[in-house]
Protein backbone atom coordinates (compact mmCIF):
# COMPACT_ATOMS: atom_id res chain seq x y z
CA UNK A 1 0.00 0.00 0.00
CA UNK A 2 1.47 3.55 -1.20
CA UNK A 3 0.92 5.75 1.31
CA UNK A 4 2.27 8.96 -0.96
CA UNK A 5 0.71 9.41 -4.21
CA UNK A 6 1.32 11.87 -7.23
CA UNK A 7 -2.62 12.43 -8.22
CA UNK A 8 -5.00 13.99 -6.56
CA UNK A 9 -6.35 12.19 -3.39
CA UNK A 10 -9.60 10.46 -3.08
CA UNK A 11 -10.94 11.10 0.33
CA UNK A 12 -14.21 9.12 -0.63
CA UNK A 13 -11.54 6.01 -1.60
CA UNK A 14 -9.56 6.21 1.73
CA UNK A 15 -13.30 6.05 3.69
CA UNK A 16 -14.85 3.38 1.33
CA UNK A 17 -11.23 1.24 2.78
CA UNK A 18 -11.67 1.58 6.07
CA UNK A 19 -15.30 1.40 6.47
CA UNK A 20 -17.22 -1.88 7.64
CA UNK A 21 -20.63 -2.54 8.83
CA UNK A 22 -19.37 -3.22 12.97
CA UNK A 23 -17.17 0.32 12.46
CA UNK A 24 -19.90 3.33 13.41
CA UNK A 25 -17.80 6.31 13.59
CA UNK A 26 -15.64 7.72 11.04
CA UNK A 27 -12.84 10.14 11.38
CA UNK A 28 -11.39 11.93 8.83
CA UNK A 29 -8.59 14.89 8.60
CA UNK A 30 -8.06 16.15 5.09
CA UNK A 31 -5.25 19.05 5.05
CA UNK A 32 -5.68 21.46 2.09
CA UNK A 33 -2.83 23.95 0.16
CA UNK A 34 -3.64 27.22 2.35
CA UNK A 35 -3.16 30.71 0.42
CA UNK A 36 -1.02 32.55 2.92
CA UNK A 37 1.56 31.79 5.38
CA UNK A 38 3.42 33.62 7.97
CA UNK A 39 1.59 36.81 6.20
CA UNK A 40 2.89 35.90 2.65
CA UNK A 41 0.62 34.84 -0.33
CA UNK A 42 1.23 31.62 -1.35
CA UNK A 43 0.78 30.89 -4.81
CA UNK A 44 1.52 26.94 -5.11
CA UNK A 45 3.77 24.62 -3.35
CA UNK A 46 5.28 21.45 -3.80
CA UNK A 47 5.94 18.96 -1.48
CA UNK A 48 8.85 16.03 -1.79
CA UNK A 49 9.67 13.41 0.68
CA UNK A 50 12.59 10.66 1.51
CA UNK A 51 10.27 8.30 -0.63
CA UNK A 52 11.57 4.73 1.38
CA UNK A 53 11.62 5.88 4.40
CA UNK A 54 8.61 8.09 4.46
CA UNK A 55 6.61 4.82 3.32
CA UNK A 56 7.91 2.85 5.80
CA UNK A 57 7.23 5.56 8.60
CA UNK A 58 3.93 5.61 7.67
CA UNK A 59 3.45 1.98 7.81
CA UNK A 60 4.99 2.36 11.47
CA UNK A 61 2.54 5.08 12.65
CA UNK A 62 -0.14 3.61 11.73
CA UNK A 63 0.87 0.21 13.10
CA UNK A 64 1.36 2.01 16.34
CA UNK A 65 -2.34 3.69 16.15
CA UNK A 66 -4.17 0.12 14.87
CA UNK A 67 -2.21 -1.06 18.46
CA UNK A 68 -3.70 1.89 20.64
CA UNK A 69 -7.22 1.99 19.46
CA UNK A 70 -9.43 -0.42 18.35
CA UNK A 71 -9.58 1.20 14.91
CA UNK A 72 -8.68 0.40 11.05
CA UNK A 73 -6.39 3.86 10.09
CA UNK A 74 -6.03 4.80 6.56
CA UNK A 75 -3.93 7.30 5.22
CA UNK A 76 -2.61 9.42 2.17
CA UNK A 77 0.34 12.17 1.40
CA UNK A 78 0.58 14.00 -2.19
CA UNK A 79 3.77 15.25 -3.63
CA UNK A 80 4.96 17.29 -6.28
CA UNK A 81 2.93 20.55 -7.26
CA UNK A 82 -0.29 21.28 -5.38
CA UNK A 83 -2.66 24.28 -5.98
CA UNK A 84 -4.66 26.34 -3.49
CA UNK A 85 -7.35 24.47 -2.07
CA UNK A 86 -6.03 21.11 -2.91
CA UNK A 87 -5.76 18.27 -0.16
CA UNK A 88 -2.14 17.30 0.42
CA UNK A 89 -2.97 14.61 3.54
CA UNK A 90 -6.23 12.63 4.37
CA UNK A 91 -6.29 10.60 7.60
CA UNK A 92 -9.35 8.07 7.85
CA UNK A 93 -9.54 6.39 10.96
CA UNK A 94 -13.01 4.09 11.59
CA UNK A 95 -13.33 2.53 14.69
CA UNK A 96 -17.15 1.03 16.61
CA UNK A 97 -17.31 4.11 18.70
CA UNK A 98 -16.31 7.60 18.12
CA UNK A 99 -13.92 8.39 20.83
CA UNK A 100 -11.43 6.08 19.13
CA UNK A 101 -12.12 7.08 15.97
CA UNK A 102 -11.18 10.85 16.29
CA UNK A 103 -7.89 9.84 18.76
CA UNK A 104 -6.61 7.72 15.98
CA UNK A 105 -7.58 10.05 13.43
CA UNK A 106 -5.67 12.84 15.32
CA UNK A 107 -2.73 10.98 16.89
CA UNK A 108 -1.76 10.43 13.02
CA UNK A 109 -2.02 13.36 11.78
CA UNK A 110 0.13 15.04 15.11
CA UNK A 111 2.58 12.00 14.62
CA UNK A 112 2.99 12.61 10.68
CA UNK A 113 3.98 16.02 11.05
CA UNK A 114 6.91 15.55 13.54
CA UNK A 115 7.94 11.79 12.21
CA UNK A 116 7.13 11.35 8.51
CA UNK A 117 10.09 12.71 6.05
CA UNK A 118 8.07 15.03 3.54
CA UNK A 119 9.29 18.55 2.97
CA UNK A 120 7.24 21.74 1.41
CA UNK A 121 8.48 23.79 -0.57
CA UNK A 122 6.35 27.48 -1.11
CA UNK A 123 6.14 29.74 -4.02
CA UNK A 124 5.20 33.41 -3.36
CA UNK A 125 3.29 35.78 -4.44
CA UNK A 126 6.35 38.30 -5.24
CA UNK A 127 8.28 35.29 -7.10
CA UNK A 128 10.69 34.41 -3.97
CA UNK A 129 10.18 30.26 -2.98
CA UNK A 130 11.26 28.95 0.55
CA UNK A 131 11.10 25.43 2.47
CA UNK A 132 8.77 25.70 5.36
CA UNK A 133 10.54 25.60 8.72
CA UNK A 134 7.34 24.56 11.36
CA UNK A 135 10.42 24.73 14.22
CA UNK A 136 10.43 28.65 12.85
CA UNK A 137 14.32 28.60 13.23
CA UNK A 138 16.21 30.96 11.82
CA UNK A 139 18.86 29.19 10.14
CA UNK A 140 17.05 27.22 7.95
CA UNK A 141 14.49 29.90 6.81
CA UNK A 142 17.74 31.99 5.57
CA UNK A 143 18.75 29.53 2.49
CA UNK A 144 14.88 29.27 1.82
CA UNK A 145 14.60 33.01 0.63
CA UNK A 146 17.07 32.04 -2.50
CA UNK A 147 14.80 31.80 -5.49
CA UNK A 148 14.76 28.47 -7.61
CA UNK A 149 13.30 30.18 -10.79
CA UNK B 1 34.97 -5.04 10.19
CA UNK B 2 36.98 -2.99 7.27
CA UNK B 3 39.41 0.41 9.21
CA UNK B 4 37.26 2.20 7.14
CA UNK B 5 33.59 2.70 6.87
CA UNK B 6 32.24 4.15 4.18
CA UNK B 7 28.13 5.67 4.64
CA UNK B 8 25.98 6.91 1.98
CA UNK B 9 24.76 10.30 3.18
CA UNK B 10 21.59 11.29 1.94
CA UNK B 11 20.62 15.50 2.07
CA UNK B 12 17.39 16.40 1.70
CA UNK B 13 15.27 19.75 0.87
CA UNK B 14 16.87 22.71 2.33
CA UNK B 15 20.23 20.57 3.36
CA UNK B 16 20.53 19.65 -0.06
CA UNK B 17 20.05 23.21 -1.53
CA UNK B 18 22.64 24.10 0.96
CA UNK B 19 25.12 21.13 -0.10
CA UNK B 20 24.89 21.52 -3.74
CA UNK B 21 23.82 18.08 -3.80
CA UNK B 22 21.86 15.13 -3.15
CA UNK B 23 23.96 12.46 -1.63
CA UNK B 24 27.65 11.79 -1.15
CA UNK B 25 29.92 8.90 -0.03
CA UNK B 26 31.64 9.67 3.08
CA UNK B 27 34.24 7.55 4.83
CA UNK B 28 35.17 8.03 8.42
CA UNK B 29 37.74 5.22 10.51
CA UNK B 30 36.33 2.73 12.56
CA UNK B 31 34.58 3.05 15.44
CA UNK B 32 32.20 5.91 14.31
CA UNK B 33 29.05 7.22 15.07
CA UNK B 34 26.38 8.88 12.76
CA UNK B 35 27.83 12.16 14.57
CA UNK B 36 30.84 11.72 13.53
CA UNK B 37 30.17 11.20 9.74
CA UNK B 38 27.78 14.41 10.08
CA UNK B 39 30.62 16.50 11.31
CA UNK B 40 32.31 14.90 8.33
CA UNK B 41 29.86 15.77 5.55
CA UNK B 42 29.61 19.56 6.89
CA UNK B 43 33.24 20.07 6.12
CA UNK B 44 33.23 18.78 2.57
CA UNK B 45 30.62 21.03 0.50
CA UNK B 46 30.88 24.60 0.54
CA UNK B 47 27.62 25.31 2.22
CA UNK B 48 27.58 21.93 4.01
CA UNK B 49 28.44 24.00 6.82
CA UNK B 50 25.47 25.95 7.33
CA UNK B 51 23.60 22.59 8.10
CA UNK B 52 23.14 22.27 11.77
CA UNK B 53 25.89 20.49 13.76
CA UNK B 54 23.19 18.83 15.08
CA UNK B 55 20.24 17.72 12.52
CA UNK B 56 17.56 14.93 12.99
CA UNK B 57 19.41 12.09 11.26
CA UNK B 58 17.86 8.56 9.64
CA UNK B 59 20.13 5.70 9.69
CA UNK B 60 19.08 2.99 6.88
CA UNK B 61 15.65 4.72 7.15
CA UNK B 62 14.86 4.81 10.61
CA UNK B 63 14.83 7.93 12.96
CA UNK B 64 18.27 7.86 14.82
CA UNK B 65 20.29 9.50 17.68
CA UNK B 66 23.25 10.99 16.22
CA UNK B 67 25.44 8.71 19.01
CA UNK B 68 24.39 5.43 16.95
CA UNK B 69 26.90 3.70 15.81
CA UNK B 70 27.49 3.32 11.89
CA UNK B 71 28.74 0.49 9.74
CA UNK B 72 29.92 0.00 6.30
CA UNK B 73 27.18 0.43 3.82
CA UNK B 74 24.93 2.23 5.87
CA UNK B 75 22.35 5.00 4.71
CA UNK B 76 22.63 8.16 6.95
CA UNK B 77 19.64 10.99 6.06
CA UNK B 78 19.90 14.27 7.18
CA UNK B 79 16.15 15.60 7.36
CA UNK B 80 15.52 19.01 7.73
CA UNK B 81 12.37 20.01 9.85
CA UNK B 82 9.75 18.08 8.29
CA UNK B 83 7.16 19.68 6.97
CA UNK B 84 4.36 16.86 5.74
CA UNK B 85 0.15 17.82 6.33
CA UNK C 1 -30.40 25.78 6.07
CA UNK C 2 -32.21 22.46 7.46
CA UNK C 3 -29.76 20.38 9.52
CA UNK C 4 -32.35 17.36 9.06
CA UNK C 5 -32.86 15.50 5.98
CA UNK C 6 -34.24 12.68 4.83
CA UNK C 7 -32.14 11.78 1.56
CA UNK C 8 -28.48 10.24 1.93
CA UNK C 9 -26.06 13.04 3.02
CA UNK C 10 -23.38 13.83 1.00
CA UNK C 11 -20.24 14.35 3.24
CA UNK C 12 -18.36 16.20 0.16
CA UNK C 13 -21.22 18.70 -0.14
CA UNK C 14 -20.34 19.65 3.17
CA UNK C 15 -16.88 19.68 2.58
CA UNK C 16 -17.84 22.37 0.29
CA UNK C 17 -19.71 24.36 1.99
CA UNK C 18 -16.83 25.00 4.55
CA UNK C 19 -13.29 24.65 2.52
CA UNK C 20 -11.65 27.68 1.99
CA UNK C 21 -8.52 29.06 0.69
CA UNK C 22 -7.69 30.31 4.29
CA UNK C 23 -8.92 26.97 5.96
CA UNK C 24 -6.13 24.42 5.73
CA UNK C 25 -7.61 21.94 8.23
CA UNK C 26 -11.03 19.94 7.73
CA UNK C 27 -11.74 17.78 10.30
CA UNK C 28 -15.06 15.28 9.70
CA UNK C 29 -17.04 12.72 11.63
CA UNK C 30 -18.93 10.40 9.75
CA UNK C 31 -21.54 8.34 11.94
CA UNK C 32 -22.95 5.09 10.38
CA UNK C 33 -25.31 2.87 11.10
CA UNK C 34 -23.87 -0.20 12.54
CA UNK C 35 -24.75 -3.68 11.98
CA UNK C 36 -24.64 -4.43 15.94
CA UNK C 37 -25.93 -2.82 19.40
CA UNK C 38 -25.64 -4.28 22.71
CA UNK C 39 -24.47 -7.64 21.28
CA UNK C 40 -27.85 -7.84 19.00
CA UNK C 41 -27.93 -8.14 15.47
CA UNK C 42 -29.27 -5.09 13.82
CA UNK C 43 -30.95 -5.08 10.43
CA UNK C 44 -31.87 -1.41 9.72
CA UNK C 45 -33.28 1.78 11.95
CA UNK C 46 -34.96 4.68 11.99
CA UNK C 47 -34.31 7.78 13.21
CA UNK C 48 -37.30 10.58 14.44
CA UNK C 49 -36.81 13.90 15.97
CA UNK C 50 -38.70 16.45 17.21
CA UNK C 51 -38.36 18.30 14.03
CA UNK C 52 -38.53 22.30 14.79
CA UNK C 53 -36.20 21.96 18.25
CA UNK C 54 -33.71 19.69 16.40
CA UNK C 55 -32.98 22.46 13.66
CA UNK C 56 -33.11 25.01 16.54
CA UNK C 57 -30.85 23.34 18.63
CA UNK C 58 -28.38 22.36 15.79
CA UNK C 59 -28.22 26.35 14.75
CA UNK C 60 -27.36 26.99 18.37
CA UNK C 61 -24.69 24.35 18.70
CA UNK C 62 -23.07 25.58 15.95
CA UNK C 63 -22.96 29.34 16.87
CA UNK C 64 -21.50 28.19 20.38
CA UNK C 65 -18.79 26.23 18.69
CA UNK C 66 -18.06 29.09 16.16
CA UNK C 67 -17.82 31.20 18.46
CA UNK C 68 -15.34 29.00 20.77
CA UNK C 69 -13.50 27.66 17.94
CA UNK C 70 -12.23 30.35 14.36
CA UNK C 71 -14.36 27.13 12.57
CA UNK C 72 -16.89 27.19 9.46
CA UNK C 73 -19.16 24.08 10.47
CA UNK C 74 -21.58 22.24 8.56
CA UNK C 75 -23.56 19.30 10.03
CA UNK C 76 -26.46 17.44 8.57
CA UNK C 77 -28.59 14.37 10.29
CA UNK C 78 -30.41 11.95 8.45
CA UNK C 79 -33.91 11.39 9.36
CA UNK C 80 -36.29 8.09 8.48
CA UNK C 81 -35.50 4.70 7.37
CA UNK C 82 -31.48 3.69 7.21
CA UNK C 83 -29.53 0.83 6.29
CA UNK C 84 -26.71 -1.21 8.11
CA UNK C 85 -23.46 1.72 6.66
CA UNK C 86 -25.93 4.20 5.92
CA UNK C 87 -24.38 7.48 6.92
CA UNK C 88 -26.83 8.64 9.76
CA UNK C 89 -24.60 11.58 10.59
CA UNK C 90 -21.98 14.27 9.16
CA UNK C 91 -19.79 17.25 10.91
CA UNK C 92 -17.53 19.06 9.16
CA UNK C 93 -15.34 21.71 10.22
CA UNK C 94 -12.91 23.79 8.36
CA UNK C 95 -10.28 25.75 10.26
CA UNK C 96 -6.89 27.91 9.05
CA UNK C 97 -5.24 24.96 11.93
CA UNK C 98 -5.92 21.68 12.99
CA UNK C 99 -6.43 21.70 15.99
CA UNK C 100 -9.33 23.70 15.94
CA UNK C 101 -10.69 21.88 13.12
CA UNK C 102 -10.52 18.75 15.07
CA UNK C 103 -11.57 19.99 18.52
CA UNK C 104 -15.13 21.71 16.63
CA UNK C 105 -16.13 18.89 15.29
CA UNK C 106 -15.88 16.93 18.19
CA UNK C 107 -17.31 19.18 20.28
CA UNK C 108 -20.35 19.43 18.11
CA UNK C 109 -20.65 15.49 17.76
CA UNK C 110 -20.57 15.30 21.53
CA UNK C 111 -23.55 18.17 22.49
CA UNK C 112 -25.52 17.00 19.24
CA UNK C 113 -25.40 13.41 21.04
CA UNK C 114 -26.34 14.72 24.68
CA UNK C 115 -28.82 17.88 22.99
CA UNK C 116 -30.14 17.49 19.92
CA UNK C 117 -33.76 15.75 19.77
CA UNK C 118 -33.31 12.58 17.87
CA UNK C 119 -34.51 9.37 18.84
CA UNK C 120 -33.37 5.89 16.60
CA UNK C 121 -35.54 3.04 16.52
CA UNK C 122 -33.73 -0.12 16.08
CA UNK C 123 -34.97 -3.45 14.26
CA UNK C 124 -33.35 -6.90 15.41
CA UNK C 125 -32.86 -10.08 13.50
CA UNK C 126 -35.11 -11.22 15.58
CA UNK C 127 -37.91 -9.31 14.67
CA UNK C 128 -38.18 -7.24 17.89
CA UNK C 129 -37.98 -3.61 17.45
CA UNK C 130 -36.29 -0.97 20.98
CA UNK C 131 -36.19 2.36 21.17
CA UNK C 132 -32.57 2.81 21.44
CA UNK C 133 -30.99 4.65 25.25
CA UNK C 134 -28.12 5.57 25.45
CA UNK C 135 -27.98 6.00 29.00
CA UNK C 136 -29.24 2.33 29.04
CA UNK C 137 -32.09 3.29 31.72
CA UNK C 138 -33.68 0.17 32.59
CA UNK C 139 -37.06 1.75 32.94
CA UNK C 140 -36.86 3.41 29.28
CA UNK C 141 -35.83 -0.24 27.87
CA UNK C 142 -39.16 -2.36 28.79
CA UNK C 143 -41.34 -0.38 26.70
CA UNK C 144 -39.23 -0.60 23.51
CA UNK C 145 -38.97 -4.40 23.82
CA UNK C 146 -42.89 -4.01 22.58
CA UNK C 147 -42.59 -5.38 18.59
CA UNK C 148 -43.77 -2.73 16.48
CA UNK C 149 -43.83 -5.50 13.38
CA UNK D 1 -53.25 35.96 33.16
CA UNK D 2 -56.34 33.18 33.37
CA UNK D 3 -56.94 31.09 36.48
CA UNK D 4 -55.86 28.15 33.96
CA UNK D 5 -53.55 27.28 31.86
CA UNK D 6 -53.13 25.79 28.80
CA UNK D 7 -50.20 23.80 27.18
CA UNK D 8 -49.90 21.43 24.40
CA UNK D 9 -47.80 18.96 25.68
CA UNK D 10 -45.82 16.38 23.04
CA UNK D 11 -44.83 12.77 23.84
CA UNK D 12 -41.83 11.61 21.51
CA UNK D 13 -40.11 8.39 20.83
CA UNK D 14 -40.62 5.65 23.56
CA UNK D 15 -43.01 8.15 25.28
CA UNK D 16 -45.19 8.48 22.56
CA UNK D 17 -45.96 4.48 22.90
CA UNK D 18 -46.00 4.88 26.72
CA UNK D 19 -48.78 7.36 25.95
CA UNK D 20 -50.30 6.02 23.48
CA UNK D 21 -50.27 9.61 21.52
CA UNK D 22 -48.31 12.38 20.39
CA UNK D 23 -49.74 15.59 22.07
CA UNK D 24 -52.17 16.02 24.35
CA UNK D 25 -53.52 19.70 25.77
CA UNK D 26 -52.81 19.60 29.41
CA UNK D 27 -54.49 22.26 31.74
CA UNK D 28 -53.50 23.39 35.28
CA UNK D 29 -54.30 26.17 37.48
CA UNK D 30 -51.73 29.21 37.71
CA UNK D 31 -49.25 29.51 38.71
CA UNK D 32 -47.34 26.22 37.73
CA UNK D 33 -44.31 24.88 36.23
CA UNK D 34 -43.38 22.31 33.83
CA UNK D 35 -43.00 19.98 36.64
CA UNK D 36 -46.75 20.35 37.21
CA UNK D 37 -47.79 19.71 34.04
CA UNK D 38 -45.57 16.70 33.74
CA UNK D 39 -47.37 15.33 36.82
CA UNK D 40 -50.35 15.77 35.17
CA UNK D 41 -50.31 14.56 31.81
CA UNK D 42 -48.16 11.29 33.74
CA UNK D 43 -51.82 10.85 35.69
CA UNK D 44 -54.28 11.40 31.88
CA UNK D 45 -53.38 8.28 30.18
CA UNK D 46 -53.18 4.29 31.15
CA UNK D 47 -49.35 3.45 30.29
CA UNK D 48 -48.28 7.34 31.17
CA UNK D 49 -47.80 6.87 34.32
CA UNK D 50 -44.11 4.97 33.16
CA UNK D 51 -42.71 7.78 31.82
CA UNK D 52 -40.17 8.91 34.52
CA UNK D 53 -41.12 11.63 36.98
CA UNK D 54 -38.49 13.86 36.21
CA UNK D 55 -37.51 13.11 32.48
CA UNK D 56 -35.71 15.67 30.34
CA UNK D 57 -38.55 18.56 29.24
CA UNK D 58 -38.50 21.27 27.05
CA UNK D 59 -40.09 24.38 26.88
CA UNK D 60 -41.23 26.20 23.19
CA UNK D 61 -38.46 24.37 21.73
CA UNK D 62 -35.95 24.88 24.35
CA UNK D 63 -34.13 22.49 26.85
CA UNK D 64 -36.06 23.50 29.97
CA UNK D 65 -35.68 22.81 34.20
CA UNK D 66 -39.10 21.34 35.56
CA UNK D 67 -39.31 24.26 37.84
CA UNK D 68 -39.77 26.52 34.71
CA UNK D 69 -42.95 28.16 35.16
CA UNK D 70 -45.32 27.67 32.46
CA UNK D 71 -47.64 30.17 30.33
CA UNK D 72 -51.46 29.81 28.83
CA UNK D 73 -50.37 28.53 25.19
CA UNK D 74 -46.94 26.60 25.87
CA UNK D 75 -45.68 23.93 23.82
CA UNK D 76 -43.53 21.27 26.47
CA UNK D 77 -42.08 18.87 24.60
CA UNK D 78 -41.06 15.18 27.07
CA UNK D 79 -38.01 13.98 25.85
CA UNK D 80 -36.48 10.61 25.86
CA UNK D 81 -32.58 10.18 26.35
CA UNK D 82 -31.49 11.15 23.25
CA UNK D 83 -30.28 9.16 20.29
CA UNK D 84 -28.66 10.80 17.59
CA UNK D 85 -25.73 10.25 15.74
Amino acid sequence: MAFLVRRPIDERALVQRVAAPDRGGIACFLGTVRNHHANREVRRLSYSAYEPMAEAECRRLLDEAASRWPAAIALEHRLGDLAIGDVAVAVVAAAAHREAAFEACRYVMDQLKHRVPIWKREHYADGTVAWVDPTGAQALNAPAEVSHG
Amino acid sequence: MPERIRVNVLFFASYSDLAGRESAEVIVGSPATAGDVVRQARAMFPGAERIPERPLVALNQTHSKLAAPVADGDELALLPPMAGG
